[in-house]
């Protein structure tokens, strides 16, 4: 039962990955078109950029910084939006100006950035936490705001106040809008490390694949592309895991009653 | 005996989505230190709403409250709330033992102190094997004695109850009716009582107020004289118990009939 | 989809429209002022010109045929022919000064740097526009001519109003430049260290180009013909005229005009020398741009219907 | 219970007068934004951040006047509004089905779950090559890349929307038989209109992002291209003028989508609680 | 008469998070079309879970269910449930109109039809005018009558109510029993209904099951000899009235004491 139980997954998992990476096979592998090279010679690429040196070089590097961009993200979006959340002047006031901020594409503010930041690592993290707070403070904002009144009312009046409070109640209330932000920035934390190290980096994914790009190097690019991808999906299975443990109560209560019923 | 809650000339209007209803008209009424008091009243009538402005959730239109002298403005300290919402009023992310245990770790309690607290109440309240489960693995019924357990083991000062035994089984009902009349006994916790059990108010109360249906009034007041050791079997089948059940009743059915004052009144 | 389909003949009465993709740099400034002067109306052909941020965004629609050709620095056209990219030259777009001191791209450093020649800049932090292409080539060839050792340099790549920036800050130590920012380097107490163009050759060098497609050639080799004779009209004309080539770069540019007056205008010539795309295939090979050999003939298009 | 009419009999409110609430909130905006242009006005002057490379918010106020004068502006933002709209309104649409069908059929979420998660996080950016290829360098190419990215961010939001459904309102549609529809509608939809709309949100400035970057780069006519121009020429006081237009819009963006909430979302306690009984 | 619903060897384990809990250990009952049954239990006794097997919500571990003959595998059609959770089980986002109507349209009927349903059943209920209003903004209590209100205009023929009336005070208590019992008289409804309330049990039902604590049994099955027109007042006077009552209390008792057989059943 548990066996099958997993093959059934690994099949679920794996299913429709294969069928298009096979049709993406049929249909490439007679390509004559300069940007979409036959997926041969993309996976040939990948063999030879990605499973040598590069990884170390290139990969690496990008992974530390897309971690802690996404960590600082985290911490400044959950601290950022409970706080919002629970001011609703705070919020209020806030609000524009966070909104403006948002608004500007992260091309344009890396300039600005490198002028703050200078071009070191820290620029790069930078960058990934202009765009992944967003998602983060959005919804720990909206997730703290929607917080049950009955649950309100419990915590003043047996005098939970404050941290605890914010631990107890606001956190646990929001965590699943949270966790949706969090899956959010992880993804986007990927796109900005790409985006990020356009600029003034000398190493790194993005740098790698923006250089492909440059030099015509396509089905370098592609295999860039296509560890990019299988980084996302690497970080969000961790990320289910993560979640499904800290978020027991949740799935529990949400699923008790579809698993049974 | 002092007041320990005294409420003067309440007056709550709830306006939200172009809806504005007066759920409390003007209630004056005070309680003593000690006091158990039960309050009756048809549905609606603002019972809920009283017991939230006593508690200091909700900001009264007019009048005021005062707690020992003092007038509300927040929550006070001392207080324990058991809502008529027990499953929302439950946090669903910790289990039950966390559920009780968490107001007692506000207080500062050690946590010996607290495992025994909590310990205890659930036994008191019949779960004593259920601690570790989560509410939602719970039924209704028992969902509502985790909060009773939780507003139990607070040992508070004053003890707001909101239609708490709705969701029990009359035996279950008349074991936690023992409970908090005994808890009330031996620590002179300051009682307010909500309930729409009229033989129930007058056998745990030392008195019964009858609200009137909305804009709400207190349309009487009575005082239950019957001895402080109550007994199940015997207490309820006194002429006296007859007799002031009776008048609740009669009170009740003068509220629903939209009525003012009541003809029971003294 | 523009005058791509085959046979167009410009010299028709109704003009061909012809998709250009530029990039807002100052070399392009010629083909602005043809068009003023009417040298593609002349031919039949009505210039439509777009504008992208950089190389990279201007190959794909010439290969798809939706511009008929773009403008790039010679280095990436070659990049992209030895990846195979059927790309081909119809025309000069701009070339060095070969003045020392006064060309269209230097390297700068601060004032009150120690650095004195290129060889200094081993184990520098170096700015560039676009790391490995040609301007990273340029520092190289520089550090190289100059005894130092390229590889010993530590290249960055910063936009050029940022690495202005940078330089002044100190977070890097030099910066290859280009038109106009060599000007505005120069007001923010920079001083030249090298001129990169003078060590590949002692004249002046066609530095970028306009090219397309061998497909779109085939297809339509009127239509370059014609196009190629406006543009190298237009180049003639801008050489000669240069205060209006000044004049023209506030039509597409957003620059100052006291920057304007004073920025180095490239020089403009029909004609691309042999040697100056050999020198270009050689820097490029030893520096690590081109992995093959790439002809004359290969790169540039006869010029001829045909 | 007695639902009255606007005159309240009774006395009048008693000593301690009610907050006075409505008034703060309108202020509230103001201040924040009045702080930020202070901060942007102050900082730059102190010479704190290099030289000229970030311009005081004055002059690039000044430089946004003379601009404004000029049709030039007017018309690259109505294209590039226009690019951001169309662009953002498929992706949420498409975003919207696609998470409400898999959110709803648990073996279309088991099979679709790593696909999602491998494209997700692959950068519109490093698809403007192929995507110039095929959808040209128009105002296609730019839709085409705000769907791209925007769609993942609302495909998230909406999943994890459904999945919060109430189990108990869940159980009462089923028990009255409500059609697959009926309960779209009027169950799981409003449980996730909370998080679809955070979704929008995140998506309608990811979209402006995406719009002005492909004008940027791809050279489309619109702010972006404008910007680029401004870029490249070293003109930092034209190029921020430009960028204040971008973040006023997503202001703007923002506003609207509260006023929608406000009046979509009345019966949530969010809403319910800032329209302020205490 | 035929069995309208009928149980046979019904067993609910229910697994989650670590807590394995065999709410129903094994139940066999049949209940006849048109039958009024009422089902009495200890808190936690497997009432609800009895209620959700029944009305096909979840899947019984073992054993099955019929309705009308036919194995339950999904919600059936014609069935109205009141849940315990009555205030989860209002849809916030819809008024009180609204939140009624919406199963109507799930049927299909005209609109004039439904109109008439919705405001016959709110008046029924008691809240003429609270149509308007959000669930939010009702008591409890109003609630409560809501979620009746919905079930009584969706006219169906099988009818499960968990303790609906827990939060709604004595008066209008009888008030809806009265409801209850016209509604089942007048439209031969098969119901059946759950409630802590002895009494009530013997006063609306024609047969009261008395559950056992968990694992779940049928600890007692007492048919009511009642007349079926029935008064609040002298039915509930009636010495068989009283028989009854105590019948069914004593098998609580033993519930409560977790006997497995009841010394009162036959
Ligand atoms: N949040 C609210 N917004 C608007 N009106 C409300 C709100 N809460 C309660 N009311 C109204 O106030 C009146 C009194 O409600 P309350 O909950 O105090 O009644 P109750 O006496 O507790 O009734 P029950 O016995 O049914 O619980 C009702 O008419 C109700 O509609
Ligand atoms: N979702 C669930 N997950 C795990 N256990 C559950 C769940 N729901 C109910 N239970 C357990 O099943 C048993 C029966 O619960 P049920 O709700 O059916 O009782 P009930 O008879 O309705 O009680 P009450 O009168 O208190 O409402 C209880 O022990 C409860 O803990
Ligand atoms: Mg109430
Ligand atoms: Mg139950």
């Amino acid at each position: 039962m548990n066996i099958l139980n997993f093959l059934r997954r690994v099949l679920y998992a794996l299913g429709l990955p294969a069928a298009l990476v096979a049709l993406w096979w049929v249909t490439s592998v007679n390509s004559t078109s300069y940007y979409f090279p036959p997926l041969p010679d993309v996976l040939d690429q990948f063999g030879r950029l990605w499973l040598a040196g590069r990884f170390a070089d290139d990969v690496v590097p990008s992974l530390v910084r897309l971690l802690t961009g996404f960590l600082v993200s985290a911490v400044i979006g959950v601290a950022l939006g409970v706080a919002l959340g629970l001011t609703d002047v705070l919020r209020r006031g806030a609000e524009p100006v966070l909104e403006f901020l948002r608004a500007l594409p992260p091309t344009v503010l890396v300039p600005v950035i490198a002028i703050v930041a200078g071009i070191g690592d820290g620029a790069k993290i930078l960058v990934i936490v202009s765009g992944c707070v967003w998602p983060v403070l959005l919804n720990t904002v909206e997730g703290v705001r929607a917080a049950d009144d009955v649950m309100i009312d419990t915590c003043r009046t047996y005098g939970i106040t404050r941290g605890a409070r914010l631990r107890h109640m606001v956190l646990p209330a929001a965590a699943p809008q949270i966790a949706a932000g969090l899956r959010q920035a992880l993804s986007i934390g990927l796109i900005l490390m790409v985006i990020g190290e356009m600029f003034a980096a000398t190493n790194g994914l993005g740098f790698s694949i923006v250089q492909f790009q440059r030099t015509f190097a396509i089905p370098q690019m592609w295999s860039g592309i296509i560890l990019l991808g299988l980084i996302g999906f690497a970080l969000s299975a961790l990320f289910t895991v993560v979640e499904k443990r800290v978020l027991g109560w949740y799935l529990g209560l949400r699923e008790s009653q579809k698993r049974n019923g | 005996m002092t007041d320990m809650v005294s409420v003067k000339g309440l007056n709550k209007v709830y306006e939200s989505a172009g809806r504005r209803v007066e759920a409390i008209g003007d209630i004056t009424f005070s309680v003593a230190r000690g006091e158990f008091a039960c309050i009756v009243g048809p549905s609606g009538a603002g019972k809920t709403t009283l017991l939230k402005c006593l508690a200091g959730l909700l900001t009264p239109t007019a009048g005021e409250v005062l707690l020992d002298g003092v007038p509300v403005t927040g929550p006070p300290p001392g207080m324990a709330v058991v809502f008529q919402e027990y499953g929302r009023s439950l946090f669903p992310w910790k289990t039950v033992r966390q559920n009780i245990d968490l107001p007692l770790r506000q207080k500062k309690l050690p946590r010996a102190e607290r495992d025994r607290l909590v310990t205890d109440s659930l036994g008191a309240v019949g779960l004593a094997d259920a601690g570790d489960a989560y509410p939602w693995q719970l039924s209704g019924g028992m969902q509502q004695r985790v909060a009773i357990a939780r507003a139990v083991a607070y040992e508070p000062q004053v003890l707001l109850m909101d239609e708490p035994f709705a969701a029990v089984d009359a035996q279950t009902r008349a074991d936690l009716e023992d409970l908090v009349r005994s808890l009330w006994r031996s620590l002179g916790i300051t009682t307010l009582f909500v309930t729409h059990d009229i033989d129930e108010a007058v056998y745990l109360g030392e008195r019964v107020l009858v609200l009137s249906a909305s804009p709400t009034c207190v349309l009487d007041d009575v005082p239950i004289g019957l001895p402080a050791e109550r007994d199940q079997v015997t207490s309820r089948s006194t002429s006296a118990f007859a007799e002031l059940r009776t008048r609740v009743h009669r009170g009740i059915q003068d509220a629903k009939a939209g009525r003012r004052t009541s003809g029971a009144a003294a | 989809n523009g005058g791509s389909s085959t046979g167009l003949d410009p010299s028709s009465k109704t003009p061909v429209t012809v998709r250009a993709g530029f990039i807002p740099v100052i070399d392009v400034a010629a083909l602005y002022l043809g068009q003023k002067q009417g040298f593609f109306a002349d031919h039949g052909i009505k210039l439509d010109i777009k504008t992208a941020q950089g190389g990279a965004a201007l190959v794909p629609p010439v290969v798809s045929g939706e511009y008929q050709f773009a403008f790039s620095n010679i280095v990436s056209v070659l990049a992209a022919r030895d990846k195979g990219l059927p790309l081909k030259v119809i025309a000069s777009g701009s070339n060095s000064t070969g003045h020392a001191g006064k060309d269209v791209t230097m390297i700068r450093v601060p004032k009150d740097s120690p650095i004195r020649s290129a060889a200094d800049l081993a184990g520098k932090k170096v700015s560039v526009n676009t790391l490995n292409n040609l301007l990273q080539m340029l520092g190289e060839v520089a550090v190289t001519a100059d005894g130092g050792d390229p590889d010993k340099v530590k290249f960055v790549e910063l936009p050029f109003p940022d690495a202005v920036t940078a330089l002044g800050k100190g977070d890097i130590d030099a910066m290859v430049t280009a038109e106009p920012f060599d000007t505005i380097a120069a007001g923010a107490d920079t001083r030249v260290v090298a001129s990169p163009y003078l060590e590949m050759a002692k004249t002046s060098l066609t530095t970028s180009v306009y090219f397309t497609s061998e497909d779109q050639l085939k297809k339509n080799p009127k239509l370059f013909t014609a196009l190629k004779a406006a543009i190298d009209e237009s180049l003639a004309y801008a050489e000669a005229h240069p205060r209006e080539t000044r004049a023209q770069l506030a039509s597409f540019m957003k620059i100052e005009p006291g920057v304007a007056q004073k920025v180095t205008l490239p020089t403009f010539s029909p004609t691309i020398p042999q040697s100056s795309v050999e020198a270009f295939v050689k820097a490029a090979r030893s520096h690590g741009l081109l992995d093959g050999d790439i002809s004359y003939d290969d790169l540039v298009w006869s010029g001829t219907a045909g | 219970m007695k639902v009255l009419d606007a005159t309240r009999p009774g006395k009048a409110p008693a000593a301690p007068a009610p907050r006075r609430r409505a008034a703060r909130p309108r202020i509230a905006p103001l201040v924040g934004i009045v702080l930020a242009a202070l901060a942007a006005e102050i900082v730059p002057r102190t010479g704190l951040i290099a030289g000229d490379a970030l311009p005081p918010l004055s002059s690039v106020l000044a430089e946004l006047g003379r601009q404004a004068g000029d049709a030039a502006l007017w018309e690259a933002l109505g294209r590039t509004v226009r690019t951001w709209a169309v662009g953002l309104v498929v992706a949420v649409v498409a975003g919207v089905v696609a998470g409400v069908l898999i959110g709803l059929v648990p073996i279309l979420r088991a099979i679709t779950a790593s696909t999602v998660e491998f494209l997700r996080p692959i950068p519109s950016v490093a698809l403007i090559p192929a995507v110039i290829l095929v959808f040209g360098t128009g105002f296609e190419s730019g839709v085409v890349l705000i769907v791209y990215a925007g769609f993942w961010q609302v495909l998230v939001q909406v999943l994890y929307g459904v999945q919060d459904i109430d189990p108990v309102a869940h159980d009462t549609a089923r028990s009255y038989r409500f059609s697959v529809w009926g309960r779209v509608r009027y169950v799981i939809w409003p449980t996730a209109l909370p998080f679809v709309f955070t979704g929008i949100r995140l998506a309608a400035s990811v979209a402006l992002v995406l719009a002005i970057t492909g004008e940027l780069v791809i050279g489309t006519p619109g702010i972006g291209q404008l910007i680029s121009v401004a870029q490249s020429s070293g003109a930092t006081t034209e190029m921020f003028a430009l960028v204040l237009v971008t973040g006023v819009l997503g202001v703007l963006v923002n506003t609207g989508f509260r006023y929608a909430e406000r009046a979509l979302l009345g019966w949530h306690p969010s809403v319910r609680r800032s329209a302020g009984a205490r």
